[in-house]
């Protein structure tokens, strides 16, 4: 008797379980062709969350404090410091995107390379303008950072050639038509059509021309600039010798600190900095490095969960929110 | 037996059974979340690929038949435009790292792109160019009848049925290629993963095996022992957040002393091998305890040393045990994440060194989950990876621990 | 016999020398033996100075750089952006949720122990065993992945139900889900091994008094197991406290507090540490340390407490009996 | 090499440096081993504050068979372990008082108690082979000593075997795992091993409270041969095996030394009644 009624114990939990799991499983995949996460892109919440739910209290999401993405927008802004109690602190672009997708009262910011689809996430246009690369370029966009970069100072190389390679790569980045058509593709933004060819900027380095392979361009500092500069370097192995990079790409912060500040000799020397922002003239002093520039911009978006009906906000807008005067989703734009 | 007391049997009983039901189901769960995510993604490029993508810049000096035609050898997609003059056809994908890349489909044998010859500087510079599907088109540069280079491709910002046609009008002669293998690959944490592993052991097992010895054999009764024992419980209890920081602060002003520089496998292995100490004392000490202590004494009695005791019969008799606890080392070292964060970094390598920094399995995936796009399904995937492995470690001191049980009885 | 003479005397030298051998070979490896022992007792020591003297930097720096200790350790403010930290509710989340965890998880480990050891029978065991192991081995980082993918979902659906707002399913509860899941394995290995290690006559005396099997198993073995369950409870608890990389991908990290809705979100001591580790210079930085400092002072004083619970717990129970 | 050089060899190589000096006297140390194995001088043993022995003074004869009877924990088998300081062992064990072993005291530090264990071989109560092969069980003890030649190796297995009466069951497969054997297979072969090292004294422990009927009569054929050449002290629970093979017997009760005789003696004629009522069964 005892075991008859184990085994139909066992078989209504084994039931129960296939079912939730199934569950789980069925939910469609709107978006078919692409690899997508079934969570993030369900479309679960979409159709059950009345879009934004509850007391639609609005939830800001904002960056770590070592986060350049942070800094520019604070700066654009106008906040520094009246951050409000409320924020969700997340460590990098990534989970940013990941949960304000996933939180219809969310408002966060991200880099604009961030593919807002995929991660559920609407892009507020900015006093009417919509966040665009011509828009930025243009100057109409001014919710912007620079992505900049400086190095180690000129005598500080472990070698001549590391520091050839260093300025070779710099000068591809930065001056050459292929550099910036590179850093373009990756979602940077600046004028390709204004650089000049590769060809030409080539003969003032000819260390590109020798197999490089025992050398490695180390890069460190912000973490949003690191698609661009991966693709960069991607591209630049090619022409160079297949020169060797690693990039440990931490926070803006980092960037200076590991070429010219206390940790150039440190567990984390680097030989390119990279950060978010411009570099901060009293902090961060760049005038002993060989080289230290912006290379492209960036626009940080400001973005809600794709339900959310916003599609524009003010620089005032995001002021009130991000300090924590405007409460609720209704309050906006009043 | 009274009524009551039996309804009373019976829902305790079933509450062992939901409890542990819960627990099957929780596993199921991960599984399935884990597989459904990562199972497509996973295969021999993600496993054995780079992670960074390899790019390929070719030249080409012969010049080819302007008339020439290929065809496909069967029909193509809808989404792949063909060049029927070069021969080859190109696919708008969306690779493992979530970018818009051109993937070659299909490159025709007696194409043109066949005789291309790598530029880059190097030892296979001259060598032809291998070309292959799967592999990415960034640009293509070519001459067209006027003599003007043009420049055509992803990264000139259009879309293969923008740039096929322009190819196919204009071009004369294609002077350069620039390609990529693409990347997103775990090979290069796999290795780190191994010889993070490798030395790890090195460093931990004999001083695990030695402190086991000394608190079975040699420890008498007193203070010390009882300090040396709560030392290493206290030791087991220590978040692996902090022997990350101990890693830096400890070990690596040591081993800056033998000239190393940074984060490094070695800085990572070292703080792996006192986050296993613990693990394997525990393990060892036990195994040793489970070798009856007649073996001992008869070995004792026969006139042999300790130390030939100890070799000789007692370790040897103790050595599947050993095994399994190193097993258990390493399962804990491919799961492991944060002692690693700090001390071996988060630049993922393709070809790691052990001076230097690199990522593990585990690793990676907290650099995937942390990057500029989340990436779940390659996460998934290298999880997948880790599970098996873990897991398949985990029955191997099953079926270790099952025979030597064998054998003990028989 | 002149002949054997001379072999014998060989002989004599040799051996003496293989015995003098002998004595040092074991001489020196049993000295070997022992400084593993202290090297690896020393550690524990070793870490908790350094990373200590590493930990008090931000209290001993410039008047202008310098953290309030007192403040860092009951202030209810993590503001890195502008340069105060206050500890105190940290650590009280990171004990709402360790101990919430914890608690979770522990009468279902209880319960699956009942089950493994006195219920299932032959493969049925064993196969609920493999089920606890697997959990029990599979990484955290992996957890984490299907913490911020799964659990924050369910905990956002949830509250949904409710009519709350969550942050995307980040919040206490879904931390205390996780780490109830993560703590259930360790707790079930140790009481499993604790009620098979429960001797057998005990189980005898209570079915021949006329128990049933079930009533024997919850009122006799169980509280005879207590010592290892508690000790698989401070076990789990380290594990909740210590877990890193898993909590602080959900964990949401709020700049105030503490949260006690369950649905808030929450920063425990290891997100701290984990969040914005990007840096590593300043203040920012060496400031981590200081909460690594906290974190091992939380869990020392955990252990003792649930020591001393268990000592009196044994002590009830002795005059019982 | 011949075993009995082998002996030889293995005997001097034994001794300790005090053990040569003290065996100048050439004479008297042969009359001594003839007669005297271990002269025991006010032995007392100590667990922590148990006391296990109390004041233990005999002279245990050399080539004979010596049985130690007793009721359980009446420290018949700590006294054993004396011989071969195996009570080293135990953490909290203290021994006063002097066990002469060829004039020399074993307890005393400077003496090496490896190589006194390589003189005194011991005999468990379990059969407790190693599980290695029955080869290399038997050539543990030389391979530890440092011999390493495999013809004097294979030589000495073969006749601590027969020896042992064990060789015509295993001669033709000495490479099998010797805990496939029987018990008493196991227990020959544990003898074996320690005559191998050629010592002068065998301990045994209970050797055959392990075994059936038939096995321990061979064990008890067994020591009756090796008396010739070994002194023997075994430890037993079975009045009538102490009657059949030994020819001394000591009687102990709760730590001390009731009566030591010849056998026939204590059991047909014993002095002190606690030997009669243990003998007759009245307590035990």
């Amino acid at each position: 008797m005892k075991k008859q009624l184990m085994t139909i114990l066992t078989v209504v939990m084994a039931l129960v379980m296939i079912f939730t799991l199934a569950a789980c499983e069925k939910k469609p995949d709107p978006n078919g062709s692409e690899p997508v996460v079934p969570d993030k892109t369900d479309p679960a919440p979409s159709k059950q969350d009345p879009p934004p739910v509850g007391d639609k209290t609005i939830h800001v999401y904002t960056r770590d404090s070592a986060s350049g993405t942070r800094e520019g927008f604070e700066a654009v802004i106008g906040f520094k410091g009246e951050l409000t109690e409320k924020a969700n602190e997340v460590s990098s672009n990534g989970t940013m995107a990941q949960q304000v997708g996933q939180d219809v009262n969310g408002i966060g910011y991200v880099s604009l390379v961030t593919n807002f689809a995929e991660n559920n996430l609407k892009p507020l246009s900015y006093e009417g303008v919509e966040a665009t690369e011509a828009n930025v370029i243009n100057g109409t966009y001014t919710l912007k950072r620079p992505f900049c970069f400086t190095t180690r100072a000129a005598d500080d190389y472990k070698s001549e050639e590391q520091k050839q390679i260093v300025a070779a790569f710099l000068a591809y980045m930065t001056d050459s038509k292929e550099g910036r058509e590179v850093v373009v593709a990756a979602g940077g933004i600046t004028d390709v059509e204004g650089g000049k060819p590769w060809n030409e900027i080539k003969k003032n380095h000819p260390i590109v021309d020798q197999d490089n392979s025992a050398l490695t361009i180390v890069c460190g500092g912000s973490t949003s600039v690191e698609k661009c500069v991966k693709a960069a370097l991607e591209s630049f192995q090619g022409i160079a010798g297949n020169v060797q990079f690693k990039l440990d790409q931490t926070g803006s912060g980092d960037g200076w600190a590991r070429v010219l500040g206390d940790e150039k000799d440190g567990p984390n020397a680097s030989d390119i900095g990279f950060a978010s922002r411009k570099f901060k003239e009293d902090k961060e002093p760049v005038g002993t490095a060989m080289r230290s520039e912006a290379f492209c911009q960036d626009a940080i978006v400001a973005v809600v969960h794709k339900d959310n009906p916003l599609s524009n906000v003010t620089k005032d807008d995001l002021y009130k929110i991000f300090t924590g005067a405007t409460a609720t989703w209704d309050e906006v734009g009043k | 037996m009274t009524r009551i007391r039996k309804i009373k049997d019976t829902v305790m009983q079933s509450f062992t059974w939901i409890a542990s039901g819960i627990s099957a189901w929780v596993l199921v769960a991960i599984l399935v979340f884990i597989f459904s995510n990562g199972w497509k993604l996973l295969d021999r490029s993600v496993l054995f690929g780079d992670y960074h993508a390899k790019n390929i810049v070719s030249g080409f000096s012969d010049e080819h038949d302007v008339n020439a035609t290929f065809t496909p050898p069967e029909p193509l997609e809808d989404d792949e435009v063909i060049s029927t003059r070069f021969g080859f056809a190109v696919r708008d994908e969306i690779d493992k790292e979530k970018n818009h890349v051109h993937t070659l489909t299909w490159v025709d044998d007696h194409s043109p792109l066949r005789n291309g010859k790598i530029t880059t500087a190097g030892p296979t510079q001259g060598k032809p160019a291998p070309f292959k599907a799967g592999m990415n088109i960034n640009k293509l540069i070519f001459i067209d009848s006027s003599g003007e280079e043009i420049t055509v491709g992803r990264l000139k910002q259009q879309s293969p049925q923008e740039w096929i046609p322009i190819l196919e009008r204009d071009a004369r002669q294609i002077t350069e290629f620039h390609g990529k293998e693409p990347g997103g690959g775990m090979r290069g944490s796999l290795v780190a993963t191994l010889m993070l592993i490798g030395l790890s052991l090195l460093f931990s097992v004999p001083i695990g095996i030695f402190a086991a010895i000394y608190l079975y054999a040699i420890a008498k009764q007193n203070r010390l022992t009882m300090f040396v024992r709560s030392s290493i419980e206290l030791l087991a209890g220590v978040p692996s957040i902090i022997f990350s920081m101990m890693g830096i602060t400890l070990i690596f002003p040591i081993i800056q002393l033998f000239g190393a520089s940074g984060q490094s496998i070695i800085l990572g292995s070292l703080t792996m091998a006192v986050l296993l100490l613990p693990v394997l004392i525990r393990q060892t000490e036990e195994a040793l305890r489970s070798v009856p202590s007649s073996y001992a004494q008869a070995s004792l009695a026969l006139g042999a040393t300790q130390t030939e005791t100890l070799f000789r019969v007692v370790l040897p008799s103790a050595r599947n045990g050993i095994f399994s606890a190193c097993l258990l080392a390493v399962s804990r070292i491919i799961g492991e994440s944060a002692a690693l964060i700090f001390t071996m970094g988060t630049a993922i390598q393709d070809s790691p060194s052990v001076g230097s920094g690199a990522t593990s399995l585990a690793v990676q995936i907290y650099v995937l989950m942390g990057g500029e796009n989340p990436n779940f399904e390659l996460a998934s995937a290298i999880s997948i990876v880790i599970l098996i492995l873990v897991l398949a470690l985990n029955l191997t001191v099953k079926v270790v621990s099952a025979l030597s049980d064998k054998k003990g009885k028989a | 016999m002149g002949n054997t003479n001379e072999n014998y005397m060989a002989s004599e030298a040799k051996f003496a020398k293989i015995r003098k051998r002998r004595r040092g070979t074991d001489v020196l490896f049993r000295n070997l033996f022992r400084i593993a022992g202290v090297i690896a007792a020393m550690m524990v020591i070793l870490i908790i100075i350094f990373v200590t003297s590493r930990g008090v930097r931000p209290f001993l720096g410039s008047a202008e750089e310098r953290v309030d200790l007192k403040y860092f350790l009951t202030g209810s403010r993590w503001r890195a952006d502008q340069g105060i930290y206050g500890l105190g509710f940290v650590i009280i989340n990171t004990l709402i949720v360790s101990v919430t965890g914890g608690l979770l998880a522990l009468p279902l480990a209880i319960l699956s122990a009942v089950l493994i050891t006195r219920i299932a029978k032959g493969k049925l065991s064993i196969f609920l065993t493999t089920i606890v192991e697997t959990l029990a081995a599979i990484p955290s980082v992996v957890y984490g992945v299907f913490a911020a993918g799964k659990i924050t979902i369910l905990v956002r659906d949830l509250a949904n139900l409710f009519g709350i707002s969550t942050y995307g399913g980040n919040s206490s509860l879904a931390v205390i889900l996780l780490l109830a899941i993560m703590t259930y394995p360790t707790m079930t290995t140790l009481a499993v091994s604790g009620i098979r290690a429960v001797p057998k006559e005990l189980d005898s005396a209570s079915l021949a008094l006329g128990a049933t099997p079930t009533q024997t198993s919850f009122k006799v073995i169980v509280p005879a197991a207590r010592s290892s369950i508690a000790t698989g409870f401070t076990l789990g608890l380290g594990r909740a406290f210590g877990e890193a990389t898993a909590v602080s991908m959900i964990a949401g990290n709020a700049l105030a507090g503490p949260s006690w809705n369950p649905f808030d979100i929450t920063r425990t001591l290891t997100s701290t540490m984990l969040t914005g580790l990007h840096e590593t210079s300043g203040i920012d930085y060496e400031i981590r340390f200081s909460v690594g400092v906290v974190l091992m002072i939380v869990i020392v004083s955990m252990n003792l407490l649930v020591h001393a619970a268990k000592r009196r717990l044994e002590k009830k129970g002795g005059a019982v009996s | 090499m011949s075993a009995s050089k082998l002996k030889k060899i293995m005997n001097r190589a034994g001794g300790t440096k005090k053990e040569t000096m003290a065996s100048t006297s050439h004479s008297s140390e042969i009359s001594q081993r003839d007669h005297i194995a271990f002269a025991l001088e006010d032995v007392n043993l100590f667990y922590g504050d148990f006391q296990a022995l109390r004041d233990i003074t005999f002279d245990l004869p050399a080539h004979q068979v010596t049985a130690f009877i007793g009721p359980s924990g009446c420290g018949k088998s700590t006294l054993l372990r004396c011989f071969n300081r195996m009570n080293d062992l135990i953490d909290n064990c203290r021994i006063e008082g002097a066990i002469y072993r060829n004039g020399v005291n074993i307890n005393s530090d400077s003496v090496d108690v490896v190589d006194l264990r390589t003189h005194v071989g011991m005999v468990f109560q379990q059969p407790n082979p190693f599980p290695k092969s029955i080869y290399d069980n038997v050539a543990y003890g030389l391979v530890c000593q440092g011999v390493r030649s495999k013809k004097v190796l294979d030589e000495a297995v073969a006749s601590s075997l027969k020896k042992a009466a064990l060789w015509d069951e295993v001669k033709d497969h000495l490479r099998r795992d010797a805990t496939q054997l029987s018990g008493g297979q196991q227990q020959r072969l544990c003898i074996a091993r320690a005559i191998a090292l050629q010592p002068d004294v065998i301990l045994m422990d209970e050797p055959t409270s392990a075994l059936d009927p038939i096995a321990t009569a061979r064990i008890e054929d067994l020591i009756t041969q090796l008396k010739e050449e070994y002194t023997i002290v075994i430890v037993t629970h079975s009045m009538s095996q102490a009657a059949r093979i030994s020819d001394k017997t000591a009687f102990f009760l709760l730590g001390d030394l009731i009566e030591f005789g010849p056998t026939d003696d204590i059991f047909q004629n014993p002095r002190d009644t606690r030997t009669e009522d243990y003998i007759t069964g009245k307590f035990g």
